[in-house]
């Protein structure tokens, strides 16, 4: 690569990195500073950055439920996530009758986007009686394709005479997939923790819909009451997103590189 | 056997045929007993949340319907509505297609990027990690975010726009007609670029380097060898993101919600937003499950519709992802 | 120790029969190789009798049992696989104590198998490290570690050598071997390397096309092989096998020249044949053929000086021919030449069955 | 192996924070007695006895007068049980008054001293 594509490359993707990071940039010193919400024009750099601004956030909504609550069902979500799509994607690693038929079904059902399934989804979580609680909000979440067909290709690419091996060893064949598959697909675990907390954690239209009372109400639908009832005039409400914008950020950055690499050896094994 | 310790040897055989017992079932049947067990619970929640509420949807859309009250044939009443009677409708519709410029904007962008992230230099795992940073945030929180940044008074895009001397008098981004549904795909693409460019990433890095080593060779120069081995090698990838992007952009609820709740007007109302209302706001579940209906055909026929671009290999393709 | 019985054994996929009936009984403590080129249907034999693959038909006996129907970590069998199957995420010692963990052995009494089997095999200094951190032969090394603290009744080696340079594959196979003389276990061992199976076996099992072509001692499938395949199968360079028409007294090639005048001890029907002889009873001739031997004129192609000996590589009536002769030769290529062999090292073969005609 | 699953990033990070709430869930717990204290002084920064010190709640739109008290000799005041997270404060005495004096807190109840609040 020549010099100049370098440090063309370079200056393209450090005024995109600045494009991607100046709205986080801007939540970050709002919340910080509680400036640019009324005066004109903007300062770049904070003036007297503190984190009253947060204690504020902290109090005005009752932050405690609402994180206890979100990560309740992220951590049920996720939890529930590993079992079923290891389980599933081990299963379509063996071969058996009707396996056709479970793969035609489960990419049909990859096709048929969650939303477009809330209303009859909607009463049939009224129907189970589960309106308003957080299996009800969790329960379509226990399973996504995706992380099933994850698990399936990363399981595939573990050479099968170590499967063969385990199973000389006096493995039984659930033993099998906690003591060699699993420890031996760690990227796919990851992908599949980061990918799940991240879709139940963000999760916004189902709990509208599910959630009935406050002592049920997640992140995303205090931070929606929390701008209905304060306007977005103030640090606070900065401040508040940041406090919910962080623990994904935080599994996802911890997570990163097994994340990447779980998708790769995914992609390697058509 | 005629070693001379027969004796032993007979003992040892009845331990080990102790040992080797028969089970109850044949292996074959155990075998099947398993993976299904296995593969039970999640095809439940499939069959209950994916299958039964297609069925579901369907039947609604040809009823009168609501909740606490007995159901009745409709025919085709709700959809004779949709087309004919509520013009929303077909705002909505075209709004939804014009959003869907999310895709391709994204996925150029994304493919641009993927392919300069993937050269050798230095920092590239940390612009990587920078543009994916959008992704997993909360989307309501970036609906928050850029609804301010969109502010016509105090708002930093307008005050860029002025400093650079680009407009002269603030505009009011999302309260505006002409730029709402732009201003609301800007953020989308914003959130969205990560994502594809990382799957992109993925294909690019998958494909084996001595396919350019030989290119180059054979005497490709480098758009050749991006035109004919890059692009084709990537089509699966590709393909995914068109299917996760037309996903996402017909679920675009939480961003629409928060930073303009479909307004102005309608102007910014996608068919999950209306429908969304038209369920739970106005209670009109049946007409609500017939623009599901709608809804649902289109997203397949544009599945189907990409599947044959990207050459029929929808089911190698999802399995790989 | 056990004996090991195939009976009509059979294994299908879908309509596709990949083995068809096998019968072999194998003897306690016997050294049996399966020898045959890639898919004969020797490893599908193999795993069946581990118990990994389903068995289509007829049955499998270890030590008079059937297990068709028990599960592979219940049939009490040992196996080296041919990329070893280390578990990565383990060390040394945990990948040699893991089968143990799930036997009911106690800590003790596996830290004292281990430290047995290390002590065998060399593996003390290694036992904390990851598979990943071992060389080829090492890694190897664990492979059989793993196998022998089990302390099986029957060992299976399938190809196991065959990740291993040329140099270190000639020690293992002398490793083997003597653990095999040491423990005295039923040994089955897969390969598609005739010299591993030569050198190993107390009997050789030559497959083909899903169907046993010999059993015998190494000598024996050597000197006479059964059927052409394994004449041509067994053996380096391999036996020179010349189409060959014989008309009752005289045994004549393809362009009519008499190959040999009395058949010895063949008491062959008139017709085509395949006639064989190995490379190394053939030398070149000298002077008037003396009694019992019998002369081809061929044409020299190619030379290979090996060193200890010399290859002749020639032509003799369309057909390919070769001669294993001291290094000191004068022979050209492109010259002809006259090469002389022994009446009674010859092999006849019916041309179309492939059958020897003893 | 075994440390491996225990000391990976993951419970590390996690651990650090757990850590941290308790110890600040601890040190919150010594310091919420919700007391307040400050002095009220003149322009000439001498204390100022008898000020009257009112003690404000901050609601969306309004202010909310939540108690009020008088210095003493030396110009001190105190309060008790606050139960806010932010104070506003004023202190007048005949005809003097001073700023609004807003002090954020770091959580409910906490323990402050107040700068002198200065009446003129």
């Amino acid at each position: 690569m020549s010099r100049r594509t370098r440090i063309l490359s370079h200056i393209t993707l450090i005024l995109v990195s600045v494009i991607m990071l100046t709205p986080i940039y801007w939540v970050v010193k709002t919340s910080i500073s509680g400036e640019n919400l009324f005066t004109y024009p903007p300062s770049i750099v904070p003036h007297d950055p503190n984190l009253f601004y947060y204690v504020q956030a902290w109090y005005t909504v009752d932050f405690v439920r609402l994180f206890t609550n979100s990560l309740a069902i992220a951590v049920l979500v996720v939890v529930v996530n590993l079992v079923l799509n290891a389980m599933a994607g081990y299963a379509l690693t063996k071969h058996f009758p009707g396996k056709g038929m479970v793969l035609g079904f489960l990419l049909a059902s990859m096709m048929i986007p969650f939303h477009a399934t809330i209303i009859p989804a909607y009463l049939l979580t009224a129907k189970l009686g589960l309106l308003n609680s957080k299996l009800g909000i969790a329960l379509p979440f226990f399973s996504h394709i995706v992380c099933i067909f994850l698990f399936k290709s990363n399981f595939e690419a573990i050479p099968s005479s170590l499967v063969q091996a385990a199973r000389l060893d006096g493995l039984s064949e659930l033993r099998i997939l906690t003591r060699i598959m699993l420890p031996l697909s760690r990227p796919a675990v990851a992908t599949n923790i980061i990918l799940s907390f991240i879709w139940s954690w963000n999760d916004f239209l189902w709990p509208l819909i599910v959630v009935r009372s406050p002592d049920q109400e997640t992140m995303p639908l205090g931070l929606v009451s929390f701008l209905a009832s304060f306007e977005d005039t103030t640090g606070a409400l900065y401040a508040f997103c940041v406090l919910v914008v962080l623990p994904s950020m935080l599994v996802f950055l911890l997570a990163q590189k097994d994340f990447i690499r779980g998708l790769t050896t995914g992609a390697t094994k058509g | 056997m005629d070693t001379p310790s027969r004796h032993a040897d007979d003992r040892k055989t009845a331990v080990v045929a102790q040992r080797m017992k028969k089970p109850f079932l044949s292996r074959k049947t155990r075998h099947l007993a398993f993976v299904w067990m296995l593969l039970l619970p999640a095809l439940l929640v499939y069959f209950a949340y994916r299958a039964v509420p297609l069925a579901w949807n369907v039947v609604l859309s040809f009823s009168f319907w609501a909740p606490g009250k007995p159901i009745r044939f409709a025919g085709l009443y709700q959809y004779q509505e949709l087309a004919f009677y509520d013009g929303i409708f077909w705002e909505v519709l075209k709004n939804t297609a014009i959003f869907m410029l999310v895709i391709p904007i994204s996925i150029m962008l994304a493919l641009a990027l993927a392919l300069l992230v993937d050269q050798k230099i230095t920092g590239r795992n940390i612009y990587r990690t920078i543009i994916f940073l959008p992704y997993p945030m909360m989307v309501v929180a970036v609906g928050i975010v850029w609804r301010w940044l969109y502010n016509d008074n105090v708002g930093l895009i307008n005050y860029a726009l002025r400093s650079m001397g680009l407009i002269s008098r603030p505009i009011a981004f999302l309260e505006s007609y002409d730029f709402a549904l732009a201003a609301v795909i800007a953020a989308a693409v914003w959130q969205i670029l990560g994502f594809f460019m990382i799957i992109i990433l993925t294909g690019l890095q998958n494909i084996p380097p001595h396919l350019y080593e030989a290119a180059r060779i054979d005497g490709a120069r480098a758009h050749h060898r991006f035109w004919r081995i890059t692009l084709p090698l990537l089509r699966p990838s590709l393909f995914l993101c068109v299917i996760l992007g037309v996903i996402a952009s017909f679920t675009s609820f939480d961003l629409i919600y928060t930073m303009t709740n479909g307004g102005p007007g309608h102007a910014t109302d996608l068919l999950i937003t209306y429908i969304y209302k038209a369920a739970f706001t106005l209670s009109r579940f049946d007409y609500a499950a017939a623009m599901t209906v709608v809804m649902f055909v289109l997203f397949l026929a544009l599945a189907l519709l990409t599947n044959r671009l990207a050459g029929g290999d929808a089911g190698k393709v999802d399995i790989s992802d | 120790m056990a004996t090991v019985e195939f009976s009509s054994l059979v294994k299908k996929y879908g309509p596709l029969e990949v083995v068809h009936s096998i019968d072999l009984a194998i003897r306690d403590g016997e050294f049996v190789v399966l020898v045959g080129p890639s898919g004969c249907g020797k490893s599908t034999c193999l795993r069946m009798l581990a118990g990994l693959e389903e068995i289509s038909g007829g049955k499998i006996l270890i030590d008079g049992q059937i297990v068709n129907e028990i599960e592979p970590r219940d049939r009490n069998i040992a196996m080296v696989f041919q990329d070893y199957a280390l578990y990565p995420h383990m060390s040394v010692y945990e990948n040699m104590a893991f089968s143990l963990q799930y036997r009911g052995f106690n800590k003790k009494e596996i830290k004292t198998r281990v430290a047995a089997a290390a002590t065998t095999l060399g593996l003390t200094d290694l036992l904390d490290r990851r598979p990943k951190q071992l060389s080829g032969g090492q890694r190897q090394r664990v492979a059989m570690g793993r196998a022998i603290v089990r302390d099986p009744q029957v060992f299976l080696f399938d190809e196991p050598l065959s990740n291993l340079d040329a140099k270190l594959r000639g020690s293992m196979r002398i490793e083997i071997k003597k653990l095999h003389r040491r423990l005295g276990v039923t040994t089955v061992y897969v390969t598609h390397d005739q010299v591993e199976a030569m050198t190993l076996a107390d009997r050789v099992v030559v497959m083909n096309n899903g169907r046993i072509e010999q059993v015998g001692t190494p000598e024996q499938v050597y000197h006479h092989p059964e059927t052409l395949f394994v004449a041509s199968f067994i053996g380096s360079p391999t036996m020179n096998l010349v189409p060959a028409e014989h008309d009752g007294t005289l045994l004549r090639l393809n362009d009519g020249s008499v190959l040999i005048r009395q058949p010895e001890n063949k008491a062959a029907q008139p017709g085509a044949k395949m006639f064989g002889v190995r490379p190394e009873d053939v030398t070149v001739a000298e002077g008037p053929p003396p009694e019992g031997h019998s002369e081809v004129e061929v044409v020299v192609d190619v030379i290979e000086a090996l060193g200890a000996d010399t290859l002749v590589f020639a032509t003799v009536a369309g057909s390919p021919f070769a001669a294993r002769v001291p290094p000191a030769t004068r022979l050209q290529p492109g010259a002809s030449a006259r090469l002389r062999f022994p009446n009674d090292k010859t092999h006849l073969f019916d041309a179309d069955t492939g059958k020897a005609l003893a | 192996m075994r440390n491996h699953w225990v000391w990976n990033r993951f419970t590390i990070t996690f651990g650090m924070i757990a850590l941290a709430i308790v110890a600040w869930n601890i040190y919150v717990s010594f310091n919420d007695g919700g007391r307040i204290v400050g002095k009220v002084v003149d322009a000439m920064g001498q204390p100022v006895a008898g000020a009257q010190v009112v003690f404000w709640r901050q609601t969306v739109t309004s202010l909310e007068k939540v108690a009020e008290t008088r210095t003493d000799a030396e110009g001190h005041y105190r309060f008790h049980n606050n139960g806010q997270y932010a104070l506003v404060l004023t202190a007048r005495i005949a005809n003097a008054q001073s700023a609004r004096h807003t002090v954020p807190l770091w959580f409910r109840n906490q323990n402050v001293q107040i700068a002198p609040i200065v009446v003129e």
